[in-house]
């Protein structure tokens, strides 16, 4: 239970259900928390790539740590720009974004 | 200060030539648009320039040595090996006087032009540039440059100043000729990455030489390419659209002078390159250029339009210009070359006489007009000249490079000689008729106020005329000096 | 330490962007000191970066390599934003308060985009990425009045940062498979795991995130919106200064696979096929001048990715200077585009009309940047794709040439409707007079200067491109 | 210049070929506007070629060979096309022949075409004209004579459709351009085709080569045949024989030049010149012979019927041409030039008479003219008799003698069918001329009406001025020129016999084949049937038009359909009408222009289309909603790493 392939196929199901959650949510906040659980699934496989195989103990935990810190300011900013839309559209359904096409 | 002959010879005439047009384009660039006099004037001082410089490189050409002369040749981009390089042979010296004499012509026949003065002779000089960078360049980036060069500014000439169906011919053409040009690059860069990637210089990849298989590649590509300017048949529609949307002098250029860059093309760049290459299409060129003339000559039987009329009659005239290069003998590319340099001047005639028609009455269309011999005999007159000259009446200049080109075409393609011969009955009969129809029959009404042209306003035409008639009588003053290049070539082939 | 003298370019940003964070700490700045604090700094910037062309050295643990490549990628970021901050005079797409916060973003970017150019580490490059796709999340919806356009903020924001979800997934696996973050070891030992899926998912979703930052089919989503829906000072910095980058990189990490994986070059042919073909199909319908922009870029890229597929010198160089000659041909159309709509619009192509009286000069410049575009010479646009195509014929991608040749006419289909409202067209109604300064007046010449000079002596040009790319091993 | 005074011959030579062109040059450049000097160039550049053409003939009367000069005109790989002047004595009959008819024809224009608009322009067509057929004549070499074979149909379409304004004169004009192009196309490939199987094109090689069995039979009869097309079509042949009855819409004069020396006359001179050539293959002389025959029966029987003035001389142009043509393929050299010599002046003298009584009554209706009081002008009435009778080849008028000679030709003939044919037509000749003599000189009120004829008159240029002015004398002096040449030249038969066929011993061959049969008894029997064919053709006209109580309606009334078939040229030109109304139009030309819209415009503008229509699709991918367009870059990275895998 304890090898590799756990860990990354955790990292995958993780990525997928992201990703998953991002083609099919409507709310742009469950969007934007679909995007976290995708880059959670990579920091998952960079910590369990960097605990199994790598020469370098430190270097997977330091990308972790990058990943989250970026995610944090990532959310941040979908934050804001959704806000600045729902100031806009009184809604933060994505079908409601839908006028430049074409 | 007077320079000697030996000191001229050292003088760079062919970049003279082609930088005076450039010059010209900056120098109108800078005149202010409210004096449209001095732009025509400064237009036609330059163009007399390239005239004369055209007629010193004609004469001073030495047809005895032959080959390469007033060579200018540097290195102008390392990595890739492109020269500039300028020369004249006996083939495009013709070509050289040929655009000389249609610009000096076309810019006289736009003397009256009110609309956006400074753009078009701006404009045209661009396109000059172009056709006397082809005709002088051998260097294949340089050919391509220009080539291009030459055709992009036909979409505003045609757009902006143009007539019937303007902003739609001028599409048509420019596209058309730009996808022709999308197959003339990747034939010269392949033949270029073949020899080895170092060199653009006709003459080093000549020397290096081709696969059969490149060069079959290879001349398809060029041949599709620049037979798309030169009019082949089924590429042949843009044409008769593009000349009936242009203004006169365009349509003068274009015809003239542009549609001889793509058979240029084809007899510089791919018959010299790929000449297996020519040798595997030549069947499909000669029945091409047979289709063109026979099919060009029925079409030019039904048009209403006077325009579409010549338009037709140049895709019949120039496939005897493809059928000629088919041939590959000295005859026949004798004729071939020939029948451009008659051609063009031949049609610019045309178009000039038409484009005074079409300033006075403002219509081409043949039943419109009719019994114009009556209140402008003159118009008529050069009109009905260059319609001989089509239909090849002798001591017209066109007339010999037909009679080369069939006599060598029924030697080499008995069928299709023949068959293009017989195309000479039928471009009689739609020649005959546009001219019976438009100038002869009782006169119009409508037109009689219409003054006949005024001596200066002729003048361009009958220039043309004296061209077609003394090279008609005097043909080897031009034979001989194609003569000299054409031997060696269909030696080397 | 000598070493970060390695660095100055960037730092010069960081202190250009600290600078206007203290602006935009300030209740009440007049914006035109804003902008000419903006001209002259980003004019300094520019001197900064030609002034270091010639460094060489690694930095950070050799995870950031500054080559001439690099430099001269950074030359040519710099001049962008340089362009689109002279372009800033009449911003009035971005709200008056907000233009220190625009200036400062636009410093971040500037130096993220620098900082990619060099990163030659996965995690740098990363972080690189986010740091300047996060400036620009940020710069598009801070339109003024943007209407319909809001979306437009939203739609990037979320197309990017899937798309770079996808791409750190994918570089953890190339991680897992390779053991290394550093690219340059990594590519050795990557053709030899091609076989294993693990490896291929990693390497295309890494290369997903490159190419949605060229915005090269199909990962090109973003861009019409993006284009349309910013300011226009704004979608010229994306369309000129932030494709530098994105094409540095890919060069960059294409450079260093060496061409040894015939799988690749396949991909990436196809990829360029369709980025071409849509790009230009779509945008001949389109009427909003951005928006064609924006699919002409998609073409572009596609074309530029040719030169890149090549695998050779000769087609980086041909892409470095194809990068280039994008950047001036597409800044002057842009310029145009601002100077013609300078209340900050966008801009229609009918609304182009009679441009040729209006502003002469303006309508010079479109016709040239768009003939360029469009590949006619003799502009540097048709150097440059002659350039890719010759590089690609070398390698025998004859098909591909004709493709792309047959596009470039397809192309000259939608850039001669632009040329033809300027030129061709009468006004149906009366439109604003064009208001041309003397410094646009000046850029304007520049430009057409530019872009004929370049195209008919590339010899100089060539040779810089050649030499940049031949630091790449 | 130098090399110009040393040798008048060549002086000579040199001046008929380029003078008449010099002077239209100058009269189409500088003197348009001045209508007497435009013709006192043209008449003195006419006058010199005149002389000079005298003189050549004078003095190389006696030369053993032919003179030949030659100057490349152009120069291509092997192939040289020269420039020259072969004066042998056949050249040299033609060029004075065209010369003093030219000049005659000239001298007749001032007075018919004075006052017409037109008038300097006619003068510049007429010297290049003059100057076509000349050089044409003296051509050295088969291009040359192409060449300016080319420039005579040229120069009469110009002059044929010289009343511009007038349809059918336009239209007449293009007739003819293009039939004698149908047949000059004919005559071009035969001259390739010598030029393949034999390599050189001079005339007197040629000639010689062929006599001497050097060149295959193959390529002589193939290139003979070919060549023969082009006399089809120049001397209005079957079955290209339309254009020249509609030729006469031109000025008289213009028609009496056309039918007599030169545009007709080209065609077979160009057969006598290189006779020997074709003599070498007997299958194509068989052709020729059938063509003539046909050809001379055909154009007697539409004579016979139209009431056209200028119309009956033009069908009688066409069957002497017959008449040549038939002489030349059995043989008779010397007939069929010497019949084309005398034919030359009858039918000048003819046409011009016409020409005044056109001039004078403004209509071509011989029925008009007649009741308007032909008969009062005697000079052309008298002349115009002699001409009749010289046309019919009555004793001692110089048509009885080259008649005689043709029957004498066709005598010689086994099969004697033709001689037959050949007599058939002489009676029919005989009949339709004086047909029209009687009815000029009788005319009839009853037959008022009984057939509208368009008039043909000038009206818009007739002028009033009294029968003895000085146009009417520049007119009448001609033709009493031509009436005592046509009186006379009979005599120098023997002389010209002589003279002619001193050419060579390849042509006596010939000759003495074709005329041998001729003498003895059978010449006399055959010299009287013939006379007295004739007389009963003028006889029968008599009764039929002549006499007091004749109806003037002529035989052929009484059988309709017969006379509606002469009448329609055997309905020919018919079919020509429906070759290009139904065949080039509406076939050809139709299909080809349906083909260039919308198959080729049709696939080029639909290429376009669909462009469009596929970047119109290819927007669909493009929606607005943000994540279909996720989707699409999701599934573009799964299929990039399918892609990889497989």
């Amino acid at each position: 239970m304890n090898s590799l392939t756990v860990y990354l196929v955790v990292g995958a199901v993780l990525f997928s259900l992201g990703l998953f959650g991002v083609l099919m949510r409507r709310n742009l906040i469950g969007m934007l928390i679909s995007i976290e659980l995708m880059l959670n699934g990579a920091n998952l496989n960079f910590m369990a790539f960097n605990r199994f195989l790598a020469p370098e103990p430190a270097v997977g935990q330091i990308v972790t740590l990058f990943v989250m810190g970026i995610a944090a300011a990532e959310a941040a900013i979908g934050l804001s720009i959704i806000l600045a839309l729902f100031r806009y559209l009184h809604s933060i359904n994505v079908e409601r974004a839908r006028r430049l096409e074409g | 200060m007077l320079m000697t002959a030996m000191e001229f010879a050292q003088f760079p005439v062919l970049s003279a030539i082609l930088f005076s047009t450039i010059l010209a384009l900056l120098v109108i660039l800078f005149i202010p648009d409210d004096r449209p006099k001095l732009i025509k004037q400064v237009s036609l001082g330059f163009a007399a320039v390239g005239l004369v410089l055209c007629l010193y490189v004609y004469f001073a050409y030495d047809t005895q040595k032959g080959g390469l002369q007033f060579v200018e040749r540097f290195l102008w981009v390392k990595s890739l090996g492109i020269y500039h390089f300028l020369a004249v042979d006996g083939i495009n010296v013709p070509m050289l006087f040929l655009t000389a004499v249609v610009l000096f012509t076309g810019v006289l026949t736009m003397w009256e032009l009110e609309k956006r003065v400074k753009e078009y002779f701006a404009l045209t000089y661009l396109l000059v540039a172009g056709v006397y960078g082809v005709f002088m360049s051998m260097d294949l980036f340089f050919i391509f440059v220009w080539y291009d060069v030459s055709l992009f500014p036909m979409y505003p000439l045609i757009a902006i100043w143009g007539s019937t169906r303007k902003e739609y011919g001028a599409m048509k053409l420019t596209l058309y000729l730009l996808a022709g040009s999308a197959l003339i690059l990747p034939g010269i860069l392949y033949l270029w990455a073949v020899a080895g990637g170092n060199t653009f210089d006709l003459f080093e990849l000549q020397r290096i030489g081709f696969d059969v298989h490149v060069q079959r590649i290879a001349f398809l590509m060029l041949y599709l390419g620049f037979g798309i300017l030169a009019g082949v048949w089924p590429f042949h529609t843009w044409s008769p659209v593009g000349h009936v949307a242009a203004p006169t002098a365009v349509s003068m250029i274009h015809a003239g002078v542009l549609m001889k860059l793509g058979a240029y093309g084809i007899l510089r760049v791919g018959m010299t390159l790929c000449p297996d290459g020519l040798v595997y299409w030549a069947d499909l060129m000669a029945l091409l250029a047979t289709v063109g003339i026979v099919y060009g000559a029925f079409v030019g039987l039904a048009q209403t339009d006077l325009k579409y009329v010549i338009g037709y009659s140049s895709v019949s005239h120039m496939g005897i210009v493809g059928l000629g290069l088919a041939t590959m003998t000295v005859d026949g590319i004798n004729g071939a070359v020939f029948q451009m340099f008659s051609h063009g001047v031949m049609t610019a005639l045309f178009f000039s006489a038409v484009g005074y028609i079409y300033d006075k009455t403002h219509t081409k269309m043949i039943p419109d007009l009719g019994g114009l011999s009556k209140t402008m005999p003159k118009a008529s007159a050069f009109f009905i000249i260059a319609a001989f000259c089509g239909i090849g009446v002798p001591c017209m200049s066109s007339f010999w490079a037909e009679l080369l080109v069939f006599i060598s075409a029924v030697k080499t393609y008995p069928i299709r000689g023949i068959l293009a011969v017989s195309g000479l009955v039928v471009s009689a009969l739609f020649m005959l008729r546009v001219v019976q129809k438009t100038f002869y029959g009782e006169k119009n009404p409508k037109w009689e106020h219409i003054p006949d042209v005024p001596l200066f306003l002729a003048s361009p035409r009958i220039i043309l005329v004296g061209i077609l008639v003394f090279f008609g009588l005097f043909p080897r003053l031009i034979l001989d000096v194609i003569q000299s290049a054409v031997i060696p070539f269909v030696n080397s082939l | 330490m000598m070493k970060w003298t390695l660095f100055t370019p960037e730092l010069f940003y960081v202190a250009m962007a600290a600078v206007f964070f203290v602006g935009s700490l300030q209740r009440r700045v007049d914006s035109r000191r804003l902008y000419r604090w903006a001209v002259a700094l980003a004019g300094v910037g520019l001197v900064v970066s030609v002034a270091c062309t010639r460094l060489e050295g690694f930095l950070f643990f050799d995870s950031y390599k500054v080559d001439l490549f690099s430099q001269f990628f950074k030359v040519l970021i710099a001049l962008g934003t340089f362009f689109v901050i002279l372009v800033c005079s009449e911003l009035h797409g971005i709200d008056p308060r907000k233009h220190a916060e625009f200036y400062f973003l636009l410093a971040v970017c500037t130096l993220a985009m620098m900082m990619l150019v060099s990163a030659v580490e996965l995690l740098t490059i990363y972080i690189a990425l986010e740091l300047s796709s996060y400036s620009l999340y940020l710069m598009v919806p801070m339109r003024h009045r943007a209407d319909r356009y809001v979306e437009s903020g939203i739609k990037y924001f979320m197309v990017g940062a899937t798309a770079s979800a996808m791409m750190i997934f994918g570089l953890s696996y190339l991680f897992g498979m390779t053991h290394t973050t550093y690219v340059a070891e990594m590519v050795r030992v990557l053709p030899g795991l091609l076989h294993q899926p693990a490896a291929v998912v990693g390497l295309v979703l890494t290369l997903a995130g490159f190419f949605f930052k060229q915005a090269l089919f199909p990962f090109h989503i973003w861009a019409p919106d993006v284009y349309q829906g910013a300011a226009n000072q704004v979608t010229t910095y994306i369309a000129t200064a932030s494709k530098m980058a994105a094409a540095a990189m890919v060069i960059r990490f294409v450079g260093l696979t060496t061409g040894q994986s015939e799988a690749l070059i396949q991909l990436l042919v196809v990829l360029s096929v369709l980025s071409m073909t849509f790009g230009n199909l779509v945008a001949i319908i389109q009427k909003d001048i951005k928006r064609l922009l924006a699919y002409s870029s998609i073409a572009h890229a596609g074309y530029m990715l040719i030169g890149i597929l090549c695998m050779t010198q000769r087609g980086y160089a041909s892409a470095v200077y194809y990068a280039m000659a994008y950047l001036i041909m597409n800044f002057a159309c842009f310029m145009v585009v601002i100077k013609v709509a300078d209340d900050g619009h966008n801009l229609q192509i009918k609304e182009l009309a009679g441009l040729h009286k209006r502003s002469p000069l303006l309508a010079m410049t479109l016709m040239l940047a768009l003939f360029g575009l469009a590949g006619i010479p003799p502009t540097l646009g048709f150097t440059g794709k002659f350039l890719v195509f010759a590089a690609a014929l070398e390698k025998g991608y004859l098909l591909l040439v004709i493709i792309g040749m047959i596009n470039a006419t397809i192309s000259l289909y939608y850039y001669l409707i632009v040329i033809k409202a300027a030129y061709l067209l009468e006004p149906v109604r009366e439109y604003p007079p064009v208001r041309v300064d003397t410094w646009t007046r000046i850029l304007s010449i520049v430009l057409v200067i530019a872009m004929i000079y370049v195209g008919i002596f590339p010899d100089r040009f060539v040779a810089l491109s050649e030499a940049a790319v031949a630091v790449l091993p | 210049m130098m090399w110009f005074a040393k040798d008048p011959v060549l002086m000579a030579a040199s001046a008929c070929a380029t003078l008449p062109f010099l002077a239209m040059a100058v009269i189409l450049i500088f003197t348009r506007q001045h209508r007497r000097v435009s013709a006192a160039i043209s008449l003195s550049a006419i006058t010199m070629c005149l002389l000079s053409a005298v003189y050549l003939l004078m003095t190389l009367r006696h030369a053993p060979g032919p003179v030949q000069y030659q100057w490349a005109w152009i120069i291509s790989s092997d192939m040289i096309i020269p420039f020259g002047f072969l004066l042998d004595r056949l050249s040299l009959l033609m060029l004075t022949i065209v010369a003093v008819i030219a000049f005659l024809v000239q001298v007749y224009s001032l007075g018919y075409m004075a006052g017409d608009p037109g008038f300097s322009r006619y003068y510049a067509f007429q010297s290049l004209f003059a100057w076509a057929m000349m050089t044409m004549v003296i051509a050295p070499g088969m291009l040359q004579l192409y060449i300016f074979w080319e420039l005579v149909g040229l120069a009469s379409y110009l002059l044929i459709g010289f009343y511009y304004e007038k349809w059918s004169a336009s239209q007449a004009g293009k007739k003819a351009f293009v039939m004698t192009r149908l047949g000059d196309i004919g005559f071009f490939l035969g001259i390739i085709a010598v030029l393949l199987g034999f390599g050189d094109l001079g005339i007197l090689s040629m000639n010689e080569a062929a006599q001497a069995h050097k060149i295959a039979p193959f390529v002589v009869t193939l290139s003979s045949l070919l060549i023969f097309c082009g006399v089809v079509g120049k001397s209005a042949q079957f079955p290209l024989l339309t254009w020249l009855p509609d030729a006469m819409e031109g000025p008289t004069p213009v028609s009496a030049l056309l039918h007599s020396a030169t545009m007709v006359a080209a065609g077979v001179y160009m057969m006598s010149r290189i006779f020997p050539f074709f003599a070498a293959s007997p299958d194509a002389m068989a052709v020729a012979l059938a063509i003539g025959t046909i050809t001379m029966l055909l154009a007697s029987t539409m004579a016979m019927v139209t009431h056209d003035i200028k119309q009956v001389w033009a069908y009688s142009t066409v069957s002497q041409l017959g008449f040549m043509v038939m002489a030349l393929a059995s043989g008779g050299y010397f007939a069929g030039v010497f019949h084309l010599t005398t034919h030359a002046g009858f039918k000048a003298l003819l046409f011009l008479c016409s020409g005044i009584f056109i001039h004078e009554f403004h209509t071509n209706d011989m029925r008009e003219i007649g009741r308007g009081g032909g008969r009062k002008l005697t000079i052309p009435m008298v002349c115009m008799t002699v001409g009749a009778l010289a046309l019919a080849g009555i004793f001692p008028l110089s048509g009885f003698f080259s008649k005689e000679a043709i029957m004498g030709v066709l005598a010689g003939n086994p099969n004697k069918i033709w001689l037959l044919a050949g007599l058939l037509g002489a009676l029919m000749t005989a009949y339709y001329s004086f047909r029209l003599i009687f009815m000029i000189l009788f005319p009839r009120e009853q037959t008022h009406g009984a057939e509208a004829h368009g008039s043909h008159g000038h009206d818009d240029h007739g002028h009033e001025e009294g029968h003895h002015g000085a146009t009417f004398w520049a007119m009448a002096w001609p033709v009493m020129i031509l009436a005592g040449i046509t009186l006379v030249l009979g005599f120098f038969q023997k002389e010209l016999e002589h003279y002619l066929l001193g050419a060579g011993p390849a042509l006596h061959g010939a000759e003495a084949h074709g005329e041998g049969a001729g003498h003895g008894l059978g010449h006399y029997v055959l010299l009287f049937s013939a006379v007295s064919l004739a007389l009963g053709g003028i006889v029968w006209a008599w009764f039929e038009f002549g006499r007091k109580k004749a109806t003037q309606e002529g035989f052929l009334r009484r059988y309709p359909k017969v006379e509606a078939l002469f009448a329609n040229r055997w309905y020919m030109d018919h079919f020509y009408r429906w070759l290009v109304d139904y065949v080039v139009y509406c076939g050809f030309t139709n299909l080809f222009t349906r083909n260039d819209r919308r198959v080729i415009d049709g696939g080029i503008d639909g290429i376009c289309r669909f462009t469009v229509g596929s970047g119109r699709v290819a927007s669909f991918l493009q929606s607005g909603m943000l994540q279909y367009n996720l989707v699409l870059m999701v599934a573009g990275a799964g299929a990039l790493v399918l892609f990889f895998v497989l």
